[in-house]
């Protein structure tokens, strides 16, 4: 793949008020491949996706996309880079409808007028592509679906639109077997097409099915970033948890002598 | 992968292209289930008039139903405005007095100054835009609530009309044009003209929409619910200008008075505009989007500030329409023009009629079902004939009935999850 | 003995009034008469003042009253908006040390060394003679008569209502008038003024003969609904305080009569008695209105209202309450030299 | 196994046990990043007060400070009722007449029925909770909209006024009691006593606290931090006590006047009661609840008709307070009491303190501190001498300053994501 | 285990306006039993949770609840009954902090005054139980948590109680391998106490790992409910994705003959 990344971050710092949520954080997204982040519940990864998308500013860090250096102040700076995020909390309208949410601030128009037909039949397409079945109408407002479907509307709005980068945070968490079976397809598929994409997920297979590269955050620092040829499942969980394993990972600790043992059997009970 | 054949018919297909009779059981289920739109505000304004007519036989003429249109302008223009401020979930407290400051400018302009009417009409247009933009720069940009800043507008309009009016005189205004808005009728050819228009265009839109769902083999509506709805419209244009066509004279011997006041397709023109704008075009979708969830239009890239400034913008040119409309009707601008129970009344509408003052929910239709609500309702109280004191107090616990109406027939809805 | 505890004036203290207006939505004459010859007369006598309004906000009332005692004034002068308030005002003034006059309604109960006014109930009577006059000229058989009454919360409106039915009362009790309407019309609102009398129109199918109006913002509402029934000018209708607007109106015949109260003479009058109390003098005023409530003979200056027609109309603008400009304007240009104004 | 090990400190755990040092750093941390709670509010107030007393030196005599008091208990009184109703994210329209009903009420039973004044105060009160329950009731348990209920009390009741008042007489109220709240001030030595016993009060209540959480290991402010807290509020009553127990009167041959207005008191004691309610017991995280997610309230088996219907209850209530002070300061009761801009203005009251119209956000100090803004914008505009048009104009304006030193501090909030 | 079920629920049919989500549907929560309710996205699992739990009236049907009759109106009524729920979409005020969220409704009181010091401690030791480390302080509002830290305080908050039947409705989706694995171990444990739990779950691994019996819902109607030893992995999938796996589910089809090799097909994808 290319060696060059689409995205680049490097010392990105994030407080919110006394809380440091993300500290000097590096990252890369790469062109045509699917680049998981792990990391622990409240390690920062949903931070980071929002650092990215302009929903808040950082502290410090530089952005480096496509080679250049950008300020993402908002969504619309993201969007316009061709940025697309699947948030965690999915940020739909609920007084909308499917068809209304899918194409928000992106509206088929003919001159002034809302173009709704072709709106909807573009909706009913990508729907059906990621296995939904259970949808009565593209016009039932997006209040009265049920967890799965609402995820499937933000994945669909997401990968409507031809985007360089597509970040999702934690996909599949309510979708399923079938569904999910069809998002990670989806995901390899836009790798494929040469998009950059980012996957958030606490699910290891799903991760090491899909994903070329693994990043893993600890506690607001990101501990490693590698091949996922390169890495095994025990070691993606060690880092998870301890933020470290053998090489990997944080600088021992000074007063614990650095043999990964310890660390490892903490975990033991994490890995199901 | 055969997943992908089970779904391939997609979402469209689950449901069987609808007939008449589904069509009707389906309109019919969502009733029971509390889905039910303009219905409850219709009803209890079928309510309150069958309540007056029975009382005072004197409300069912003629020259009191084109009184209705008259008397009720005013406010529901205002509430028309307000519709898309409280629809993002705001509020705007100095509607009413905006609508002051924009007939203090009209007056002086043509009376004072002696402007032809279509530059003070153009005038005091631009300075509730002027205000509108302020308001919401202040809100969107600054970040103070709109309730504290409209509070302030409330406060500082009040004044600015008063400074207009040289510290308390009234303005007259007779510039013809300006009196005919509210005074005078259109010819009664005329009233059918621009009703059979209407209902022209409504066909028009109605069946090339059906045309090209079902050219793509969309769920449609079954095309005699489609016709029925043309003529219902027919039915309903037909016999408001039927009636306010007739002679509403009090004295024949003196003059002759009939014809559709002109305020009349003002007020439907702007119903159908505003209702365009909200919901056949995008930044009519954004407006719903940014009051029913701000923080996913941002994430949609809506720019969220230039929105909210802009129904700001709106409400103010609306409540500068009021204005003029409320100096038309008074022949005059005094300082308490747009104050007392205006805004309250305004806001009344709106809700009444059904718009949420959370944000997110709520249509034009509303404000004009709710303005005649209310202005049904202050219409039969001047016919009783009580004291100040009883006509208030019965005022309130009509209000509250009417309203209750809509209530009781929504209560389903929470029921049933939906809200 | 209050006029004793005037050492205010004599201790060196600069003498400063204090005025505290009602209100500008019960009538027009508040902001632009009484404030404008009030200031007049305290400028020219070199005194200090502080004019201000309370917009029909008790609240407010009281509020401005601590303020300009705060602030030092040495008379004050109010016109209350309702007793209550008003006495509140006066005795902690008086409790300051503070001299105080009662402008235009007497305070009952009070504590004011002056009352200064024009006789509201007189200016009733001025509007149902009015009225009886004009219906008496037009020949109307039996007439109907609608009332459109002042704000139900201002007690001045009762007062004139008093003085109006003590002339037409009669009338209705012995079937000589009838009485198709009465309503009172909110905070003096002139918008829902003409709902009000455009109700009472559809209620009795017409049949009004006469309005009385309790002011000339009301009657220029129930005007402008005749008017687009064509009917005005065969109305008539009366009205209180003479605006330009309403001279215009009486000029063009679309209402039959007006009540003109000097303003002028009123805010001159009291203006020398402030002036002389702030100075620590005591004026003799002549005259005395009883205060049932404080059981008191308050010293007054009472003047009389007087009704403004069609023919008398000249002497308003000679006395400069309003102006030629602002009544000759346009059409009513020519109305005026008929009138006889030059 | 080790994770739990790992975990068994707790969260307690991660952040070690707070110094002075950290204490204050975090503090400006948390100021930085908008969380700053009542501080906006007394930087507007401050702001306001240095204009007003540069501009006009009379603004900060001691005469002054006690009409501040005296010209905002009854707003105060009011917003601090509406705080409860706001926090559900409902309004009560009907408030500022609700307190006019109660001073009717208790004008008529003390002036024309005679009865002793606790009889009439008791009446009032007890006014005020009936209507407050029937307000909620018909908010919570028929459905109709907060807004729609009580823009119909808001009508009704100006009438009941009205009808109370016998159209349009109004009652005066020479009761010395009831004169006494507002218009008399306690002796000097009284003044003292009972600002000892608050700070005394406050102190004990810190202190228990600290211990227990100190007993159990619980993170806990540093001791110095509790004890400056308690040294604040004693400098702060001490101060206000000793201004107001500065002689006032403008001439001191005629009468003497100093000593703690007898409403200072009133409102301490309630501010201090309301907020326990709200913050110390369920009841009062209850209603946070209902206001800040009502279906999970629900779900939590809240009965969410019930804290509705009380808050309206309070609310009403507050405002027969309100009534009742305001009847004492008028020493009557006409039919405008508690209309105008009393309404309006204790909303007002309230938001600027910071309480949300959205409910969820607000505490009762915020009503008292916005009271206390709109009282030092009326008082010091009464003070500059201006004409009613200018001074509307610069009232509005200077709420809007007052207003946007809030919002401009807490700008960074929302860029941080706190909210 | 125990024959008596502890919540029987007979003939329960629901519908939102036109549309109908379940139909007729049977189902048993054991004592000492973890059920585990499966389901397609929108096949009805919240909507039955929600009907039980008293926030949807039900149409029709019956509840039997401990061998008697009973009806619930309200959750008041649920939680009387010692009905505790985590709820798909959490309903947590956003407004209060951890330890205000955890004890709402149900606060420990000193007299009249709130006993904040003990419910601190008690939330505290809870939420350790649960593997949550990140949380910076019990006295944060809940909208600052992260994804997973949310999901653990509406956790946290439901086995606080004594309670006799506890529902999960998929309580892992957000949750990090080690939470996930201290929430399944929970979940055990709280059964092996004695107590009915009901766990839903798109995670065929979780579930096997935990479950006693399965209840498979497809298209509001229940299918199957069988002991988890009785049935395979694969049969789960198809009775998911297809409603019946040759005996178990609905009947054949007419036009289709009852051989389940179709269905199996089907889902091929769909497990990972
Ligand atoms: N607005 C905020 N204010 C304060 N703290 C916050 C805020 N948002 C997030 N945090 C804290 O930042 C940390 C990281 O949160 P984040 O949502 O990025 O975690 P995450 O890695 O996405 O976790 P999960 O896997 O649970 O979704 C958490 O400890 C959280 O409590
Ligand atoms: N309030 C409502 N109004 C109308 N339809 C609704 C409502 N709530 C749910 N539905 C519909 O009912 C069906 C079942 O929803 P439910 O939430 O029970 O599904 P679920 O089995 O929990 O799915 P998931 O696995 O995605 O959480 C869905 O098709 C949904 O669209
Ligand atoms: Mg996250
Ligand atoms: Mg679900």
């Amino acid at each position: 793949m290319s060696a060059n990344p689409l995205l680049e971050l490097r010392g990105i710092d994030k407080s919110f008020g006394p809380v440091q949520v993300l500290r000097d954080v590096a990252f890369a997204a790469y062109p045509g491949e699917v680049t998981a982040l792990v990391g622990d519940n409240g390690a920062g990864k949903s931070t980071l996706v929002k650092c990215i998308s302009g929903i808040y500013p950082v502290d410090a860090g530089e952005f480096i996309f496509d080679g250049r250096p950008v300020t993402i102040n908002s969504p619309r700076d993201a969007a316009s880079l061709g940025i697309e995020v699947v948030y965690q909390d999915l940020a739909l309208c609920d007084n909308l409808d499917i068809v209304q949410n899918m194409f928000l601030g992106r509206e088929k128009r003919n001159g002034l007028v809302l173009d709704e037909p072709t709106m909807e039949q573009m909706a009913a397409e990508t729907l059906a592509g990621l296995s939904v079945r259970t949808v009565k109408s593209l016009r039932q407002h997006v209040s009265s679906l049920s967890g799965g479907q609402r995820q499937t509307v933000a994945i669909a709005k997401a990968v409507l639109w031809n985007s360089k980068l597509v970040i999702l945070d934690e996909p599949t968490a309510a979708l399923g077997v079938a569904q999910t079976a069809q998002v990670l397809e989806l995901v390899r598929r836009l790798a494929d097409n040469g998009l950059a994409v980012v996957l958030i997920s606490h699910n290891m297979n799903d991760v090491f099915a899909v994903s070329d590269r693994i990043a893993a955050l600890y506690l607001g620092q990101m501990v490693a970033q590698v091949k996922t040829t390169e890495i095994t499942h025990a070691q993606v969980v060690e880092l998870i948890t301890a933020g470290r394993s053998g090489e990997l990972g944080l600088a021992a600790d000074p007063g614990v002598n650095g043999n990964g043992a310890a660390p490892a059997d903490s975990t033991a009970g994490g890995v199901s | 992968m055969s997943i992908t054949a089970v779904t391939k018919e997609g979402p469209a297909a689950v449901a069987p292209a609808p007939t008449v009779g589904s069509h009707v059981r389906d309109y019919w289920q969502r009733v029971r289930g509390g889905d039910i739109g303009a219905l409850p505000a219709v009803a209890g304004l079928l309510v309150l008039c069958t309540i007056f007519s029975i009382m005072r036989p004197s409300f069912l003429t003629a020259g009191n139903f084109a009184n209705l249109f008259t008397q009720g302008a005013a406010v529901t223009l205002i509430a028309m405005g307000l519709v898309f401020v409280l629809l993002l979930g705001e509020i705007d407290l100095s509607a009413g007095f905006a609508s002051g400051v924009c007939a203090a400018v009209l007056a002086n302009l043509v009376t004072v100054l002696g402007y032809p009417w279509y530059v003070a009409v153009l005038a005091a247009l631009l300075t509730g835009m002027v205000i509108g933009t302020t308001l919401g720069f202040l809100v969107a940009k600054v970040g103070i609530p709109s309730f504290v800043v409209t509070l302030a507008g409330f406060l500082a309009f009040q004044g600015v009309v008063l400074l207009l009016m040289k510290e308390g005189r009234n303005i007259s205004v007779r510039e013809p044009v300006v009196v005919a808005i509210v005074n005078r009728n259109m010819p009664v050819a005329l009233g059918w003209t621009l009703a059979a228009i209407a209902v022209a265009g409504f066909a028009v839109v109605q069946l090339l929409r059906y045309r090209s769902r079902a050219a793509r083999n969309l769920i449609n509506d079954p095309f005699p619910v489609v016709l029925g709805r043309i003529a219902a419209l027919a039915l309903v244009l037909g016999l408001a200008v039927y009636v306010l066509n007739l002679e509403r004279s009090l004295n024949t011997l003196i003059t002759s008075l009939k014809g559709v006041p002109i305020v009349v397709p003002i007020v439907a023109v702007l119903l159908v505009v505003l209702t365009f704008v909200l919901q056949r075009t995008s930044y009519g979708r954004h407006i719903y989007a940014v009051g029913g969830n701000r923080e996913a239009a941002r994430r949609a890239g809506i720019n969220v500030d230039r929105i909210r400034i802009s129904a700001f913008m709106i409400c103010s040119t609306m409540a500068a329409v009021g204005g003029i409309v409320a100096a038309s009707r008074a022949n005059s601008v005094d300082p308490n023009t747009g104050g007392s129970n205006v805004l309250l009344y305004a806001v009344g509408a709106a809700v009444i009629g059904g718009t949420s003052l959370f944000g997110g929910k709520g249509r034009i239709l509303d404000a004009v079902l709710g303005g005649a609500v209310v202005a049904v309702i202050d219409n039969g109280m001047g016919l009783m004939g009580y004291s100040s004191g009883v006509k208030y107090v019965v005022t309130g616990v009509v209000l509250l009935l009417a309203a209750s109406v809509d209530a009781l027939s929504r209560r389903r809805a929470s029921a049933t999850g939906n809200r | 003995d209050d006029s004793g505890d005037q050492a205010g004036g004599g201790s060196g203290k600069t003498p400063k009034i204090g005025v505290i207006l009602p209100d500008s939505s019960s009538s027009v004459r508040w902001e632009s008469a009484d404030r404008r010859f009030l200031k007049e007369a305290f400028d020219a006598a070199g005194v200090q003042s502080d004019i201000q309004n309370a917009q029909g906000d008790k609240n407010a009332f009281q509020t401005i009253a601590d303020q300009m005692i705060t602030n030092g004034v040495t008379v004050l002068m109010i016109v209350n908006l309702d007793s209550g308030t008003g006495k509140a005002v006066l005795d902690k003034a008086k409790s300051q040390g503070v001299a105080t006059i009662d402008y235009d309604r007497l305070t009952l109960g009070g504590s004011a060394q002056y009352y200064v006014s024009f006789d509201n109930v007189a200016v009733g009577k001025l509007q149902g003679e009015g009225l009886v006059k004009c219906l008496t000229d037009a020949k109307v058989e039996k007439p109907a008569i609608a009332y459109l009454n002042g704000s139900p919360t201002d007690n001045n409106a009762t007062l004139f209502k008093e003085g109006y039915d003590s002339v037409l009362k009669p009338k209705f009790d012995s079937g000589e008038y009838t009485k198709a309407a009465d309503d009172s019309v909110p905070d003096w609102d002139n918008t829902q003024a003409a709902t009000i009398f455009e109700q009472q129109l559809t209620k009795t199918g017409g049949k009004i003969d006469g309005v009385l109006s309790a002011n000339d913002g009301l009657g220029n509402a129930a005007i402008s609904v005749l008017k687009k029934n064509n009917l005005n000018g065969k109305v008539p209708v009366t009205g209180q305080d003479a605006d330009p607007q309403a001279l215009q109106n009486i000029l063009a015949g679309d209402q039959c009569m007006t009540v003109y109260k000097a303003v002028k003479k009123e805010a001159d009058a009291a203006a020398e008695l402030a002036i002389a109390l702030a100075k620590g003098e005591r004026k003799e005023t002549g005259q005395t209105v009883r205060d049932p409530e404080g059981n008191r003979d308050v010293p007054a200056v009472l003047l009389t209202p007087a009704a403004i027609y069609k023919e008398n109309v000249k002497d308003v603008i000679a006395d400069g309450y309003v102006t030629k400009e602002q009544v000759c304007t346009g059409d009513y240009a020519k109305l005026c030299t008929d009138a006889g104004i030059s």
